[in-house]
């Protein structure tokens, strides 16, 4: 069997990697690399399913005829994107260079030694690839239903090959933050924050939906059109957060992992109760889509203390962020920024609270657990750099593509669609009108 | 020949068309319609945005019937449809020209 | 690197777990610690997927009027259920105590070293509480489309934090029917009867759906909005029951979880193909809800079994319960019992046959393997006192919430649609009329 | 506490197992045995996943009114196939036997020691029936829409129990092929070739649906009924691929895992990326299906040399397979061959490419890397000779079907759908007609 | 000038598209009801309930058009639409009083 | 009274209540529906296949009225609904016999 003396070649490469002298030989060693590879790459697998989820949540929550756009941006955030972050994306993240950026191992080229890994890079890559595309694609939901496919592709592409590895560099990759003692264990910042600022300038350098605002300051409500997508789409990205935060150890023989999966999921369970309570309050009835934000917002506020909290700071932290979520989703509305997903508030508001909580919770460091200001200070100044970084390349850049390519479709195609305008697409031709199909015959050409 | 067209709540169509048959009338179509009019909308929200739905769905139902029927047709719906709130609906009343019947080809009174 | 450092110090930590005197190293037993931790963490994200399954075929198999309430039933059956079994949940059925029920550990507070894990508390706890869920969100599909929504909370609440707990104490946690060597090995009784009781008594509280049955006592069809979410969601569950069974192994060094998990996909099968053949017979064509309905039945069938019944078993288990659930499902409906979903059928009904199959088919132990009738009365008294417990608390709890916050809607919210009267919301605008929201005008307040 | 009890006497049997002396005693050989083992079980269940994508896309890519056939077809693929896999399939496959076929091991009784498998057996059976119910279902895809159900499932027996056993055999059982050296290291061939070619012939026996070419020769359009599950769909299968080509490693402790886990995003990523492109270029617009259609390409193109090309290889075949997967679907439309769901593009067409591509890309022995023309021919000999084998034996077998039970439904049960004329199910009542509900009334029988 | 309403069978569409089009009749409307008549509802299952589904899917086609040419339109529709089993359908003439075109103001014949 | 049914562009619904509001219209039904004229259908293209979408999404909207206010309805409709681009829609007139509001029993001018 050709696959079985596979497996036994591998066996002696497992053995050489892990500088044992016996060939064929497993050794407890050997076998700790084995569990954090294994252990790694299924993370980075839950995570890669999280692109599923933010596509549901996205068409969800916006409108049929724009279903199949938000599609071809989740897909191409991610296949796009891993083919630039393996170009030059972790390189700049990852590779030795300087405080600011990496500069070496382009096309995973070699060179990362410095990192000091016991697993293998390939692992490593993959899990970062699938955590920078989730930074992209947070982008294209408060981008959706208005901006023009080209256009957001040519984003895509530099957010993952530039500004989010920038960001990378400074917290993970041995830049000027991670040197301060900056603790963000998975992601509030680097990944969603990052996510969240560049949807903000997104929007405001696209303007709102037609329709959306009315002359006298007034706010139309733009439903989306199936809330059954986006709660599934919510339940997998809750799904892949267990990927996300506990993958982030890096490995499986770290038993903090556990304790890492429960301040995830206590952190989440408070987020969506709070916000149904809050929106039951303030509405008068428990709000579907808002308390869908919740579980999000609180998955996103745990993301940077997920290891250095505890239990009860985890769900302090949840249930803030859940309830912050909601006046920040109406406060960004009454600005007249249009955000039809909510990512704005979701990604970037509840990363920065929640980074900047490990700065009062920490148990080691934590204000409230004795520490001081120092840790609070370094969280502080981490999200306020990261916040004025990704503003500032996200929004000259977004103007350099309305000047160059166009970000905006016209207002005749907002109108009609963006799946029948971009696409020549239909995503639900049955329903939109049934009997259409009938007539269509196709002379052969 | 008339066309007896109402606007209805669509809870109340199981009830209508039993009363229809009991009318021995056995024929009809039913097309989903949105409508508005002295009836208030329902206030919704959606992530915190307040909003009014103006129009609310209806059914509109068709009937196609001789003219010495039409008065106890619209007995029925009066009766059946009421509730007496503000949207129960309205009927229209309308003159047929002709009817066919496509299958036999019959025309007129035959044809419904 | 920051995640670097960290790991190198978790490497520390898991060396002083496993009480070995030199640093940085790893053993075969801190190994095999971190394999069973990773495989009963990846084992409970599985389950926890289950949410998503359970939420797909609830909303699926109800009108679309309700999509968003049974969205939101699901998601609280979750998040306020994470953190009820938290708080007290989890130390009623794991804390020491009496052999009725626990009483140490509250809030995860320690106390826990009798269950003599080698895996961290907080992994045991995350398996338990996905667990805990799953046996809540069943009956929220017995209770659709009629259910007052803070009428369910309340139920939601006591299920997770006390009925549920009290039986998994007594099968799992130390309790007189461990005592009695009682074997449920996945929950068959512990987490799908407990939820398939809960939902009969619910069911019979609340009465059937308005139109659901006649005058004259004859039956009417209320077709679900969405078979293929449906679909989806039974693809999901079985997906997550791969966590469910070979998870409750709580080790992975245990290599009977590969038998586990045959075991479990026979059943399975078998379940599916059953209940298609004979649907088919039934009713002359191979009917879709009931073939969804036989894959889970074959599902909860062999979850008490299912490390203890040889492969030929399995697939006698599952192919039985499949036959079961369209006899059930028609013979709860003739009673008037009106359950949307068919969740006492499959869970209630089917968990316990699933349970008293161990007594016959077990292969140590089994009457059918010479075991005499011992296990087999001992499995019925396990299956016969759970059901009287949870039958008699549900039922008491279901009138005490109709008492004092009323248990169901009023006819006209529940014509409606419960997303409307309950929660505000249209969970398919542009399907139901796709033109309304250009009428919406909102004057700034 | 049972459980706990289980996991001790376990630790004993996996001590039993590994021949080690001393009771209780976990070993560095043993554990390698549970990461492989826990590492092939993940692997199967993200495989079996993929039954969920395959569902979702294939009705997606189809009209509503046949949408509860599809997921019939899908559930009994995965049923019925893991049965007949069980009772026979795996012996034909994996048991002794002669270059041709295996012969011993029927319901999995043994006599499997020649695979020299460290893992359980069972571990090895569950990871080899997902994939044998991989190959069945891609074939419900072309034949959508006509084909009547009880000729479907009879087919879906054959192809489980006997044509997919027999290539497996050749390839991965000890049979001709693998004697000769070719390398399918995860199925390019022996899973979606095999489903590609039955596919192709289905649709050949079946003939086109009505209305889909016209008497001119000109072809009709008859778009799918919803993108957004469709897509859904493509992501869970993505998701699952990571199951299917790094588990067919069937080794946790072969780190190679983590370079074939990145082959296979970074194949998967180009056959997306070129897929857009090439549509862009012919149509003029980025295709929503041909782009999804392109992610599937390059995951079958990537899969038989994902543990043996290089990165820069796998961009390669990716790449080459989303332009391919265009330029097929259609020339089999041409063909005036009806695939709704472009499958015989897919799977046959790069399925053989991606294994012919293995003979220029793979590092060791590819023509491109100055192997020569022997692995090549090697490779070429085995698309060959898997094709003529399944095309040959499921074109007689679909013959018999159409003689014996029928094939294909009547011209008015296809233009009726085969929700309602072979299940006599609706599978989205609200929508297609949202009040006829409320007129039936089902007298006692 | 007229209004010809038929009720024809969803699979007779392209068909009939095509009769007219022969016929020079180039503007129409289509519109999704459901109705019932003599023809026999179909019974489904559903959890092992048996029911009947009363009505049926049915497709309103409207055309507006100059009296003179309602002959032969109603030829053409009941030649295609016509099966010969129950459910083919019905025709009905109404009158029209005025027709405007919004586009242009033209009215009455020129509208259409 | 009168029927007045308009064909018009789905967009322009907003605008064409909001001018009926300003004439003192508060009661009317929408219908979707799909129609073509002379308006050319879309090409589409579906995995490879070019094909043309003869039928455009258009709304029907009725408002039963008194005689005396169909001309300015008329004028109002032509006003807002008009682009000038063909496909614009048409508005058809008809003679009502009688209307019913079914919750009072009124007929006439006052049931509407
Ligand atoms: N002038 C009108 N023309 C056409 N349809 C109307 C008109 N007025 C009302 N309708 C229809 O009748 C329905 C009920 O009317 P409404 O005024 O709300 O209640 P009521 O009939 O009880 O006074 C509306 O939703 C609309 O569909
Ligand atoms: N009296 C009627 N008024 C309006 N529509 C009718 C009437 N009778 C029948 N129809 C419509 O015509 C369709 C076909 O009628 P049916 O009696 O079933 O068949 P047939 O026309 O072949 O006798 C029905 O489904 C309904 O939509
Ligand atoms: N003869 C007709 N009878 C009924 N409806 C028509 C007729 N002609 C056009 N229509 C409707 O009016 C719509 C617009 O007509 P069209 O000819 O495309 O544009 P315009 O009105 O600007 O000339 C069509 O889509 C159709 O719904």
């Amino acid at each position: 069997m050709r696959r079985n003396l596979f497996v036994l070649s591998l066996v002696v490469m497992v053995v050489a990697f892990s500088s044992t002298a016996f060939a064929a030989e497993v050794t407890a060693e050997s076998n700790a690399v084995a569990i954090n590879t294994i252990w790694v790459l299924l993370a980075a697998f839950l995570v890669f399913f999280m692109q599923a989820g933010f596509a549901m949540v996205e068409a969800g929550f916006t409108r049929a005829k724009n279903a199949g756009n938000i599609i071809m941006k989740n897909l191409m955030d991610f296949s796009v994107g891993s083919l630039i972050y393996w170009a030059v994306g972790f390189a700049f993240m990852f590779g030795t260079g300087n405080q600011f950026i990496g500069l070496e191992g382009f096309f995973l080229s070699g060179g990362f030694e410095h990192l000091g890994l016991d697993i293998p890079i390939s692992a490593f890559w993959i899990f970062q690839a699938v955590f920078a595309a989730t930074a992209a694609t947070i982008v294209s939901g408060a981008m959706a239903e208005r901006t023009k496919y080209s256009g957001y592709l040519a984003y895509s592409i530099v957010i993952t090959g530039f500004i989010y590895p920038v960001v990378g560099h400074w917290i993970w990759g041995g830049g000027w933050l991670e040197g301060m003692g900056m603790i963000d264990f998975a992601g509030s910042t680097v990944v969603h924050s990052v996510g969240g600022w560049a949807a903000l300038a997104g929007a405001i350098v696209l303007g709102p939906r037609i329709g959306k605002y009315n002359e006298d300051g007034s706010i139309n409500a733009m439903p989306g059109h199936n809330l059954l997508m986006a709660a599934l789409g919510v339940f997998i990205l809750w799904f892949g957060w267990f990927g996300f935060n506990p993958g982030s150890s890096l490995a499986g023989i770290d038993l903090s992992i556990a304790e890492i999966a429960v301040t995830t999921n206590l952190a989440a369970a408070a987020g969506a109760t709070l916000a149904m309570i809050v929106s039951w309050i303030k509405y008068g009835n428990a709000d579907v889509s808002m308390t869908l934000n919740g579980a999000l917002a609180g998955l996103v506020g745990i993301t940077a203390g997920t290891a250095d909290v505890s239990n009860v700071g985890a769900v302090i932290i949840g249930a803030l962020a859940g309830m912050i979520v909601i006046y920040a989703v109406e406060l960004i509305d009454q600005l007249h920024v249009d955000d039809p997903v909510g990512a704005i508030a979701v990604h970037g508001i509840c990363g920065a609270f929640g980074t900047l909580a490990v700065g009062f919770l920490a148990v080691e460091g934590g204000l409230l657990y004795g520490g001081g200001f120092d840790l609070l200070v370094v969280q502080a100044i981490g999200v306020i750099s990261v916040a004025v970084w990704t503003y500032t390349t996200a929004y000259i850049l977004f103007e350099v593509i309305d000047a160059v390519i166009g970000l905006r479709v016209s207002p005749e195609e907002e109108k009609t669609g963006l799946d029948l305008t971009e696409h020549d697409s239909i995503s639900y031709p049955d329903f939109v009108s049934p009997h259409w199909k009938t007539v269509e015959v196709n002379k052969k050409e | 020949m008339k066309k007896v067209e109402c606007i209805v709540r669509p809870e109340k169509l199981e009830e209508l068309i039993q009363g229809f048959e009991e009318l021995g009338i056995n024929g009809l179509n039913i097309t989903q319609i949105t409508g508005y009019g002295e009836q208030k909308g329902a206030t919704k929200i959606y992530r915190g945005v307040k909003y009014e739905v103006k129009l609310k769905e209806k059914l509109k139902i068709e009937i196609v019937i001789s003219d010495d029927k039409v008065e106890e047709l619209i007995d029925t719906i009066v009766k059946t449809a009421r509730t007496g709130e503000v949207g129960d609906g309205k009927i229209f009343i309308y003159d047929i020209e002709e009817a066919i019947k496509i299958r036999t080809g019959e025309t007129g009174q035959d044809a419904v």
